[in-house]
C-alpha cells in the first residue's frame, strides 16, 4: 500500500477528489451545485511556484468542488495559469494574452507582469489525475470513461466507494465495463474480501488479456488464498502465451515496415542501377535532398502558411521529386552518360558527386540536424487486437507499395516507360527506331533520381534530416537490389521485406548489432547460392 | 597497355619508381636527423610519419590494383584486409604496454579492465610474441580472403554482383570490430602504444625506420606485383579479366587463378595496415567502413589502373592533397575538391595518369597501332 | 587441384543394348538432349554422333539450337534431359565444368571471335597451348623450346607469322578468326566446334579458311563447324547436319540435305 | 556558417602559408611570433560535423573577444583551424601539424573519447595542452589534459538520484550506443543503482550500434518492460545522430514523459534544434549548463553569441560553456603564468577558477577535472529546457570511479609531490595496479 502511494504520488490529489465525490453521491448532490468553497488559498499556493505547493493546491482544488476549478487545472496543464504582482496574483491567460481573473473568469485591469506557473512531470500526472478525478461525473461519456481507466490503472482502494457511487449512475455500457474493469483491478489488490469476489476479478482482469493486466494480476497479494493465486497464475500464463503469439505477430509487423524503408530507400536505386546499371552511389544524397526537400517545405509553411501544415508532406512529395529528379537529369548530362559501359567508373564518378552534395548541404543548411515535423495524421498508434500499428509507420508501408506499383506502371504501361526498357535491352536498335536514346537515358536517370527523393520525404519522418542521411542507406539499398536480382523490380520489393522481416525476426534473439551481421553473411551466402540474386534473368548464354 | 609489353622485369617507370623510393628512404633520414630544424630543407618529424603513411597507403593501393587492374575484381573491401593487418599488429602494441596501462595491469589492455573483463580472451594468446603477431599479419587477411575467395569465385560471383558483397564483408566487420563484447576495444579500437620490439615508438629513430621499412615493403610489394602480372600466371589473370569465359574454354581454371591473386592482395594489404598502425599509433573499426574501401580504389583511378606505379602515384596523391586541404581556411571546401577530382578523372583521365601517359608514349612509338581497348570491367549487364 | 580430379573418367549410365557400338565408337555421343529455357525449347531430343576423325558440318535457321548445342557440349549448360558421353562413351560430359571438357580435348571457337586482347597475338597463343594449367606452378613457368617451336608452327598454319608482336584487340576480323582457330589448334584437341568461322570474311579469306580446316581435320582432329555460308560448307566437302527447331531435321551430303523438301522450306528457301 | 568563413578570411593568409610549408621540402618553422597561436581541432565534415563545428565557432568566437579585449600578455590571439574529418588517426596527424609546424600555445578539441585517445600520445610526446569540453566516461587523466566537460559522476549519477526522489522510479533501462562512454556509463549507474537497492530484475541494459535508425523493436520492449506496475524510467547514453529516430518511435509509439520518462545525457540544445520537440514535452536531460539558465552573465553571453554569429536563433549548450570556461581558465593561467610555456601554464592552471555561465565558479582541480554544478532540465515545446532541479554546491569530478572494480582504488593529483594520474592508494604506487 504504502509503496503504491509512493509509486503514484499524484494519487493524493485523486484520493482526495474521489472521496470527496463519494460524499457528495451519498447526499445525491454534485459539487458542481455544491456551495463553491474558497480557492483563493489554493490559488496563492500556486504563486510559490513550487513544485510541491503546485501539487498541493491542484488537491485543493480538486477538493474546493469549485466550478472554477476544472477550467483552473486546465489552463495550468497548457501554460495559461500564471502569476505575478506584488502581492502575487494568479491569473488565468486569456485570448491575445489578456489576463483573466480565475475565478470571474473577467479581464482584471492594471494587470502586472507575469510569467507562467512551472509545471514538471510530476504536475502534470497530478493534473491527469485532477482532470480525471473532477471527470468521473463529466457529461462527456468520453472523459468518464478515461477517468475509469486511470482509476483502474491507479489501482487505488480509496476510490472504490467513488468508484461504486459512479457505477450505480452510469448508463453508458462501455463506460460502465470500464469502471467495472477498474474496480475488479483494485479488488485484486484489496485486504479482506472473500475469495470468491477475488477470484470474479481476477477473471474480469485477465480477460483483458494485455500487459496492463499481466501488471494488475502479478499485483495479488501473498496472504490471498491459494485458490486464488492459482486462478491468478492460470489467468497469467494464459495472457502470457497469448501474448506470446502477438509478439511474434508485431515481430513481423516491424519486419514489414523496416522492410518498407528498404524498399523505398532502394526503390529509386533498382532503376539507376538495375535498369541503367551505374552504380550509382549519390543515390543516397538524392534521398538526402528529397528529405531536405521536406524541410524547406515545412519551413516556408511554418512562415507564411501556417495552417497547410498537415498537408505539408503531400506538397512536399512532387516537389522532391521534381528536384531531386532535376539534379538526376543534371547529373546524368553532364557526368554519367560519358561513363555508359564502363559501370565500375560510374562508381567512383557518383561516389565524388555524392561527396559533393554533402559538403554542399553542409555549407547550406549547416552540419546539423533540420527539424521536420510529423503532421497529425502521421502521429499517434491505435491497437488491432494486441497489436500496436504506428500511424507513420503503417503510412510509410502504403506509401512505399504506392510508389513501387506507381514505377511499375511507369515502366509497363506508358510510353517513356516502353522507351525505356527498349533503350536498356537494345540501344542501336531503339536509337534506329527513333528514340531519342540521349532523351530517355536522362529521363530514366531523372526517374530513378525522384523517386529517391520521394524516398527522403518519407525517411524524413524518421529519420535524422542531416547531410549524413545519404549514407546511412547506401550500402543497405545495394543489398536489397542485388539481393533482389538486378534490373527485377519484383526482386526489389521482395528483397526489401524478406531483410526487413528476417532483421526484425533475428532482432529479438540475437539483438540489434549481431542481428545486421548475420542478415549481411546470410546475404553474401546467398550471393554465392544465386550470383544474379532471388530473381535472376535466365536465358541462352551470352557471350561474355 | 605496358603490363605485356615491358621486356625487362622493371620497366622505366619502375626503375625511376623504384629509384624514387630508394632516394626517399635515404634522404628523408638524413634531412631529419643531421639537418638543423631551422634549416630550410629540415624534415620534420610530423612530416616523416607523414610520409610514412602514405607509403603505407600507396602499397594498399598496389594490393588493389593487382586484383582491379589485372584481374578485374573490384574489391570494395580491401579496406578490411588492411583493418586486419592493422589489428594484428595493434594487437601485439597492445601487448608490449604491459604494465604501463592506466591500471597497470600486466596482462589486460585498459580497455577490458574498465569493462571489467576478468582474464584475456582465448584470441589474444600469443599476440604478446612479435613472430606470431607478424604470422597474423599475413594470415588473418590471407584466410579471410582465402575463405571469401574460395565461395565467391568457385560460384562465379562475377563484376557488381562480387563487389556489392566485398561491400557487404567489410561492412559486417565494421558493425562486429565496433562491439565492444567483441574484446577488440569497440569504437575507441586500440591506442596508447608505447614500444614496439623495445624501441619506443615515438623515438624519431623508431618513425624514421618505420618510414623506411614503408618504403622498402613498398618496394617489394612492387616487385613482387611486377613479377606475379608478368609470368604466365599474370598473363591468365589478365585473360581473365578480358575474357573469362575464353578463359575457362582454354582449360584454366579461372577461380583458382582469381583466389591466388585475391589471397596474395589481402596480404598485401594486411602487411600495409601492420605498418600503418605504429606510424597513425592507432586503429579503429572505422577502417573497416565501406566509404574508406571505395576511397581506395579512387587513388588507383586517379593513378592509373593496371599500372602499379600508378596506384602508389594516386595513393600519395589523393592523400597529400587530402592533407593539404583539410588545413587552414580550405578545410570547409575540402570534399568538393576531393569529390571533384573523383568526377574530373573518370571524365577526363580515364585511365588515370600514368595510364593516360602510357598510352602517349604507345602511340609515339607505334603510329600503325590502334590503342589499345578500355580497361573496362564487367559491368552488371554481363 | 582438380585436374587429377577430371581426368578420371566417369562411369556413363548403362545406355540400351541396341546403341553401345555406337556410343563406344563415337566420339562425341548426344542422345535425346533438352534444354529450356523458360519454356522455349532451344534444344529438342537432339541426338547424333560424331566420329574420331570426322568433320561434320552443321546448318540451320537462327534459333535452330546451334550454339546451345555447343553449349551442352562444352558445358556452358547443362541439359534438362539426355546424354552426352565424349571418348567412346568413356566420359560423361553432363557431369563436368567447362574447364574440365575442355582439357579432355574439346576446344571451341565462339561466333563472336574471342581472343585475349590485350595481350598480344603470341601470347594469346602462349596461354592457349596445351600444357601446365594451375595456377602457382605458372608463377615460375618457363617456356619450353618445344613450345616456341609449335607456336612458330601454329604462326605458319594461320599465317600470322608477321603480326606476332600486335595486340590481339588490333587485329582485323578475320584475323581474328583465324588467331581463335590458332589458340584452338595450340590446345590441341581432340574435337573442335567452330562456331561460324567464316562470318565477315572476303571470298579469299574464306576459301582460306576452309583450306585451313581441313588441314586441321588432316592432321587428326575432329571438328564440327557450324556455318551459314553454303559455298564455304560446299568447299569444306563434308558430312552436313541440317539442325531445325533443336533437333536434327536432315543429315547426309550437302547435295542429300539441300535437296531435303523440309530443309528447302524451313532454311534454304525455294 | 557563412560568417564562419569571413571570420576565417582573416586569417586566411596564414592558414594558406602554413598549408604550403607542409610542401615536403619546406617542411619548416611558422614565421613570427607577435601572436599567440591557438588550435582548434574539431571535425568539420564527416558524421561529427554535425557536433563539433558550433565548437569551433565558439573558439573562434572567444578568441575574437579575448584580442578585443586587448590579448593575451600584450599579444594578440590567432587561432588555427583544422579539419580532422571525423577520422581518428587524421585527428592525430592534425594535432601533431599543429603542435609541431603550427607551433601553437594550446589546442581545443576533440568531441569522440576515441578523437581524445588518439591524439592523446601526441599531446604527451611534444608536451603540449589540450582541452577536452565533452562530458565523457571518465577513467582517465593526463597531465596534458584539461576536462572542461562532465565525468559521469557530474551527469549520470545526480540525474538517477532527481529521478529517484522526484519521481520515484524503481525501474531502470539503461540504453545506449555501444561504445566506450556509454559502456562506462551503465556499469557506473549499474554498480551505484544496486548500492542504492535496486533489484537485477528492474535493470534493464541495452545497446544499439552508431546511427541506428529502426528503433520499433527496442521502444517496444522498453515499453513492456515499463508496464509491469512499477515507475519505469529510461536512462539514455544514446549517440547524437542515433536520438532523432529514438525520440521519433518514442512519440510514435505514443511513450510519454509523464508514463516513462527519458534522460539523456547527449542531448542538448543543438540536438534538439533538429527535432519536433512537441512529442518530448517533459522528457529530460541532465548538464551542467542550460542556454535557459536564467542569469545575466549567461544572458550577456548568449547576447554576444547571437550576435557574433549572426543569427538570433542560434542556440548555446553544455559543451559550448565547457569550451568558454576552459578559453577563460587557459586565459587567466597564462597571464598568471607570465608565459604560454607548457609546463607553467600546466601547473599554473590547477587552482584557477572563472565564473561558468550558470551563475557560479569553475575551478580547476588538481586532477585536471573542473568543479560543476548539475542541472536537470525538462523539455519544452520550444526546444529548450525547463531547469527542474540544479545541485545546490559544486560537484568535483571523480575522474576514478569508485563504482569500478579496476579504479575504485585510484586517484589522480597533478601537484608535486604527487604528481601522479592514476596514483593507487592501496599499492601507494603511482601507476594503476603497479604489481
Amino acid at each position: 500500500m504504502t509503496s503504491r502511494a509512493r509509486l503514484f504520488p499524484s494519487l493524493r490529489v485523486l484520493c482526495a477528489a474521489l472521496a470527496l465525490l463519494f460524499a457528495a453521491a451519498l447526499v445525491g448532490t454534485f459539487p458542481g451545485r455544491a456551495e463553491a468553497q474558497d480557492i483563493s488559498g489554493a490559488l496563492g499556493q500556486f504563486t510559490s511556484n513550487k513544485y510541491d505547493d503546485t501539487e498541493a493546491a491542484l488537491g485543493a482544488l480538486a477538493l474546493s468542488g469549485s466550478p472554477a476549478a476544472a477550467g483552473i487545472v486546465s489552463a495550468l496543464a497548457d501554460g495559461r495559469l500564471v502569476f505575478g504582482g506584488l502581492p502575487p496574483r494568479v491569473f488565468i491567460e486569456g485570448e491575445g494574452g489578456a489576463l483573466l481573473d480565475p475565478l470571474t473568469m473577467q479581464p482584471v485591469a492594471d494587470a502586472p507582469p507575469v510569467k507562467p506557473v512551472r509545471v514538471n512531470n510530476r504536475v502534470r500526472r497530478a493534473i491527469e489525475a485532477a482532470n480525471g478525478a473532477l471527470s468521473l461525473v463529466s457529461p462527456d461519456a468520453g472523459k468518464r470513461r478515461e477517468a475509469a481507466l486511470a482509476v483502474g490503472r491507479s489501482r487505488d482502494e480509496a476510490a472504490l466507494p467513488a468508484l461504486d457511487a459512479a457505477l450505480a449512475k452510469e448508463s453508458d455500457p462501455q463506460v460502465k465495463s470500464a469502471m467495472n474493469l477498474a474496480r475488479a483491478s483494485i479488488l485484486i489488490g484489496k485486504e479482506g474480501i472473500s475469495p470468491a469476489e477475488r477470484i470474479a476479478a481476477v477473471e474480469l482482469v485477465g480477460a483483458e488479456g494485455n500487459q496492463d493486466a499481466l501488471a494488475i494480476l502479478r499485483g495479488v497479494p501473498d496472504s490471498a488464498a491459494p485458490e486464488v493465486k492459482q486462478a491468478a497464475a492460470q489467468a497469467i500464463e494464459g495472457i502470457e502465451r497469448n501474448l506470446a503469439m502477438w509478439g511474434m505477430a508485431q515481430n513481423v509487423w516491424y519486419g514489414l515496415s523496416l522492410g518498407s524503408v528498404l524498399l523505398l530507400a532502394a526503390i529509386g536505386l533498382a532503376i539507376t542501377f538495375g535498369v541503367m546499371g551505374v552504380i550509382n552511389m549519390a543515390h543516397g544524397e538524392m534521398v538526402m535532398l528529397g528529405a531536405y526537400t521536406t524541410f524547406v517545405v515545412q519551413e516556408v509553411i511554418r512562415t507564411s502558411y501556417p495552417g497547410l501544415f498537415d498537408a505539408s508532406l503531400l506538397i512536399a512529395i512532387p516537389l522532391a521529386f521534381l528536384f531531386t529528379g532535376l539534379i538526376g537529369v543534371i547529373i546524368e548530362r553532364t557526368v554519367i552518360r560519358f561513363l555508359y559501359g564502363r559501370a565500375l567508373e560510374t562508381l567512383l564518378a557518383t561516389w565524388g558527386i555524392s561527396l559533393i552534395l554533402q559538403q554542399a548541404i553542409r555549407t547550406i543548411f549547416g552540419p546539423t540536424n533540420r527539424e521536420v515535423g510529423a503532421p497529425s495524421w502521421m502521429s499517434g498508434s491505435f491497437e488491432i487486437g494486441h497489436l500496436s500499428i504506428t500511424s507513420g509507420r503503417l503510412w510509410i508501408i502504403v506509401f512505399a507499395l504506392l510508389v513501387f506499383f506507381a514505377l511499375l506502371a511507369t515502366l509497363r504501361l506508358t510510353r517513356i516507360g516502353l522507351e525505356m526498357r527498349a533503350v536498356t535491352q537494345n540501344r542501336r536498335m531503339a536509337a534506329s527506331m527513333g528514340i531519342r536514346t540521349n532523351w530517355v537515358d536522362a529521363m530514366t536517370f531523372g526517374l530513378g533520381s525522384g523517386i529517391a527523393g520521394m524516398a527522403g520525404v518519407a525517411l524524413s519522418q524518421i529519420d535524422n534530416v542531416s547531410p549524413n542521411l545519404g549514407q546511412s542507406y547506401i550500402i543497405d539499398s545495394f543489398l536489397v537490389v542485388v539481393f533482389g536480382g538486378v534490373g527485377n523490380l519484383w526482386g526489389t520489393l521482395v528483397g526489401a521485406m524478406t531483410l526487413g522481416v528476417a532483421n526484425k525476426l533475428l532482432e529479438p534473439y540475437a539483438g540489434a548489432v549481431l542481428g545486421k551481421i548475420a542478415l549481411l553473411v546470410i546475404v553474401i551466402l546467398f550471393i554465392q547460392k544465386r550470383p544474379r540474386g532471388l530473381f535472376a534473368l535466365k536465358g541462352r548464354s551470352i557471350e561474355a | 597497355m605496358s603490363i605485356t609489353r615491358q621486356p625487362a622485369l622493371l620497366g622505366t617507370s619502375g626503375i625511376i619508381f623504384l629509384a624514387v623510393l630508394f632516394a626517399a628512404s635515404v634522404l628523408v633520414p638524413v634531412l631529419n636527423l643531421a639537418v638543423a630544424p631551422d634549416s630550410a630543407v629540415h624534415v620534420p618529424t610530423y612530416v616523416v610519419s607523414l610520409l610514412g603513411k602514405y607509403l603505407t597507403y600507396a602499397l594498399l593501393a598496389l594490393s588493389v590494383d593487382l586484383i582491379w587492374g589485372y584481374v578485374g575484381i573490384l574489391s570494395l573491401g580491401q579496406g578490411a584486409f588492411f583493418a586486419l593487418g592493422g589489428y594484428a599488429m595493434g594487437m601485439y602494441l597492445m601487448r608490449q604496454i604491459g604494465t604501463r596501462g592506466v591500471y597497470g595491469d600486466p596482462v589486460l589492455p585498459d580497455f577490458m579492465v574498465f569493462l571489467n573483463w576478468k582474464e584475456l580472451p582465448w584470441f589474444w594468446y600469443g599476440f604478446d610474441w612479435f613472430p606470431f603477431a607478424a604470422l597474423m599479419v599475413l594470415l588473418a587477411p590471407g584466410i579471410l580472403a582465402l575463405v571469401f575467395g574460395w565461395f565467391a569465385f568457385r560460384s562465379r560471383v562475377t563484376g557488381v554482383y562480387l563487389s556489392i558483397i566485398t561491400q557487404a564483408m567489410t561492412f559486417a566487420l565494421l558493425l562486429a570490430f565496433f562491439r565492444n563484447d567483441m574484446g577488440f576495444g569497440g569504437n575507441n579500437g586500440l591506442t596508447d602504444f608505447k614500444d614496439i620490439l623495445g624501441f619506443n615508438i615515438q623515438a624519431d629513430g623508431t618513425r624514421l625506420t618505420l618510414f623506411v621499412l614503408s618504403a622498402l615493403a613498398l618496394g617489394l610489394g612492387y616487385v613482387l606485383c611486377r613479377f606475379l602480372v608478368r609470368s604466365h600466371f599474370g598473363k591468365v589473370l589478365v585473360a581473365i579479366r578480358d575474357a573469362e569465359t575464353r578463359v575457362r574454354f582454354t582449360g584454366y581454371r579461372a577461380e583458382n587463378y582469381k583466389l591466388v591473386a585475391f589471397v596474395v592482395s589481402a596480404m598485401l594489404a594486411g602487411i600495409a595496415g601492420a605498418l600503418y598502425v605504429p606510424q597513425v599509433g592507432i586503429i579503429n573499426p572505422s577502417e573497416f567502413s565501406p566509404a574508406n574501401s571505395i576511397e581506395i580504389i579512387v587513388w588507383v583511378a586517379v593513378g592509373g589502373r593496371g599500372t602499379l606505379v600508378g596506384a602508389a602515384l594516386g595513393a600519395v596523391l589523393v592523400n597529400y592533397a587530402k592533407t593539404y586541404f583539410t588545413s587552414g581556411m580550405l578545410a570547409p571546401y575540402w570534399l568538393f575538391m576531393l569529390g571533384g577530382l573523383f568526377v574530373a578523372v573518370t571524365l577526363f583521365l580515364p585511365k588515370g595518369i600514368v595510364g593516360t601517359y602510357y598510352d602517349w608514349r604507345e602511340k609515339r612509338r607505334r603510329h600503325d597501332d590502334i590503342p589499345a581497348a578500355p580497361l573496362a570491367a564487367p559491368g552488371p549487364a554481363e | 587441384m582438380t585436374d587429377t580430379a577430371m581426368l578420371a573418367p566417369s562411369t556413363p549410365s548403362e545406355p540400351a543394348p541396341a546403341e553401345k557400338k555406337e556410343l563406344t565408337e563415337a566420339l562425341l555421343y548426344l542422345d535425346a538432349v533438352t534444354v529450356t529455357f523458360d519454356g522455349f525449347r532451344a534444344l529438342n531430343a537432339l541426338s547424333f554422333t560424331v566420329d574420331p576423325g570426322e568433320m561434320r558440318a552443321v546448318i540451320g535457321p537462327n534459333g535452330a539450337g546451334k550454339t546451345t548445342m555447343m553449349d551442352v557440349i562444352t558445358g556452358k549448360t547443362r541439359p534438362d534431359r539426355g546424354d552426352v558421353f565424349f571418348n567412346g562413351g568413356t566420359t560423361d560430359l553432363t557431369k563436368l565444368d567447362e574447364t574440365q571438357i575442355a582439357t579432355l580435348g574439346i576446344g571451341r571457337k565462339f561466333q563472336k571471335p574471342t581472343v585475349f586482347e590485350n595481350h598480344t597475338v603470341l601470347d594469346n597463343l602462349r596461354l592457349a597451348l596445351k600444357g601446365q594449367r594451375r595456377a602457382l606452378p605458372n608463377i615460375f613457368h618457363r617456356e619450353s623450346a618445344a613450345a616456341r617451336e609449335r607456336i612458330d608452327e601454329i604462326f605458319e598454319t594461320i599465317r600470322l607469322t608477321e603480326h606476332r608482336e600486335r595486340l590481339g584487340g588490333a587485329l582485323s576480323h578475320g584475323q581474328k578468326q583465324w588467331l581463335e582457330i590458332g589458340m584452338l589448334l595450340a590446345q590441341d584437341p581432340k574435337l573442335l566446334l567452330v562456331d561460324e568461322p567464316v562470318a565477315g570474311m572476303t571470298d579469299a579469306e574464306t576459301a582460306q579458311t576452309a583450306e585451313l580446316l581441313r588441314e586441321i581435320n588432316a592432321n587428326g582432329h575432329s571438328v564440327v563447324v557450324v556455318e551459314h555460308d553454303m559455298t564455304f560448307v560446299r568447299d569444306l566437302g563434308v558430312r552436313v547436319m541440317c539442325l531445325h527447331e533443336g533437333s536434327v531435321l536432315a543429315e547426309g551430303t550437302l547435295d542429300q540435305v539441300s535437296a531435303n523438301e523440309r530443309v528447302i522450306e524451313v532454311y534454304l528457301g525455294r | 556558417m557563412l560568417n564562419m568563413f569571413t571570420h576565417a578570411r582573416r586569417m586566411a593568409g596564414r592558414a594558406l602559408v602554413g598549408a604550403a610549408a607542409l610542401a615536403l621540402a619546406g617542411g619548416g618553422v611558422a614565421g613570427a611570433q607577435e601572436t599567440i597561436k591557438v588550435g582548434v581541432l574539431h571535425s568539420l565534415s564527416g558524421t561529427m560535423a554535425i557536433s563539433e563545428t558550433t565548437l569551433k565557432d565558439t573558439v573562434l568566437f572567444m578568441v575574437q573577444e579575448q584580442n578585443a579585449a586587448g590579448g593575451v600578455l600584450g599579444k594578440k590571439l590567432e587561432a588555427v583551424v583544422v579539419d580532422p574529418a571525423s577520422n581518428w588517426p587524421l585527428f592525430a596527424e592534425k594535432a601533431r601539424e599543429l603542435i609541431e609546424k603550427e607551433k601553437v600555445a594550446v589546442v581545443f578539441g576533440c568531441w569522440t573519447s576515441v578523437s581524445r585517445k588518439s591524439v592523446l600520445p601526441v599531446f604527451k610526446e611534444l608536451n603540449s595542452i589540450l582541452f577536452y569540453p565533452v562530458q565523457y566516461e571518465g577513467e582517465e587523466s593526463e597531465r596534458n589534459v584539461f576536462y572542461t566537460g562532465a565525468a559521469p559522476n557530474q551527469q549520470a549519477i545526480p540525474a538517477v538520484d532527481y529521478l529517484m526522489e522526484n519521481e520515484d522510479v524503481e525501474r531502470w533501462v539503461l540504453a545506449g550506443t555501444d561504445y566506450v562512454y556509454p559502456r562506462t556509463t551503465n556499469k557506473i549507474l549499474e554498480a551505484y543503482l544496486k548500492s542504492k537497492g535496486v533489484k537485477e530484475e528492474d535493470i534493464m541494459i541495452n545497446y544499439t550500434p552508431f546511427g541506428h535508425s529502426d528503433w520499433q523493436t527496442i521502444v517496444a520492449d522498453i515499453k513492456k518492460f515499463g508496464s509491469a506496475g512499477k515507475k519505469t524510467a529510461v536512462v539514455s547514453t544514446i549517440n547524437g545522430d542515433a536520438n532523432v529516430p529514438f525520440y521519433k518511435e518514442l512519440g510514435n509509439q505514443g511513450i510519454k514523459a509523464t508514463d516513462i520518462p527519458v534522460v539523456a545525457f547527449s542531448v542538448g540544445e543543438e540536438e534538439l534544434a533538429g527535432i519536433d520537440t512537441k512529442p518530448l514535452l517533459g522528457h529530460l536531460a541532465a548538464w551542467n549548463y542550460f542556454q535557459s539558465v536564467d542569469v545575466p552573465e549567461n544572458a550577456a553571453f548568449i547576447k554576444k553569441w547571437q550576435a557574433y554569429t549572426k543569427n538570433d536563433k542560434r542556440v548555446t549548450n553544455d559543451p559550448m560553456e565547457a569550451t568558454v570556461i576552459g578559453f577563460n581558465m587557459w586565459v587567466k593561467a597564462v597571464e598568471k603564468a607570465g608565459t604560454t610555456d607548457a609546463d607553467a601554464v600546466i601547473d599554473a592552471l590547477i587552482g584557477v577558477t572563472v565564473p561558468n555561465l550558470s551563475g557560479g565558479f569553475s575551478a580547476m582541480m588538481p586532477n585536471h577535472h573542473i568543479t560543476k554544478p548539475v542541472l536537470i532540465g525538462e523539455i519544452k515545446e520550444d526546444g529548450q529546457f525547463d531547469i527542474v532541479e540544479q545541485t545546490p554546491g559544486l560537484i568535483v569530478a571523480e575522474e576514478w570511479s569508485p563504482y569500478l572494480e579496476g579504479s575504485k582504488d585510484l586517484i589522480a593529483d597533478w601537484r608535486k609531490p604527487l604528481n601522479c594520474g592514476n596514483f593507487n592508494v592501496k599499492t601507494g604506487k603511482c601507476g594503476g595496479a603497479g604489481q
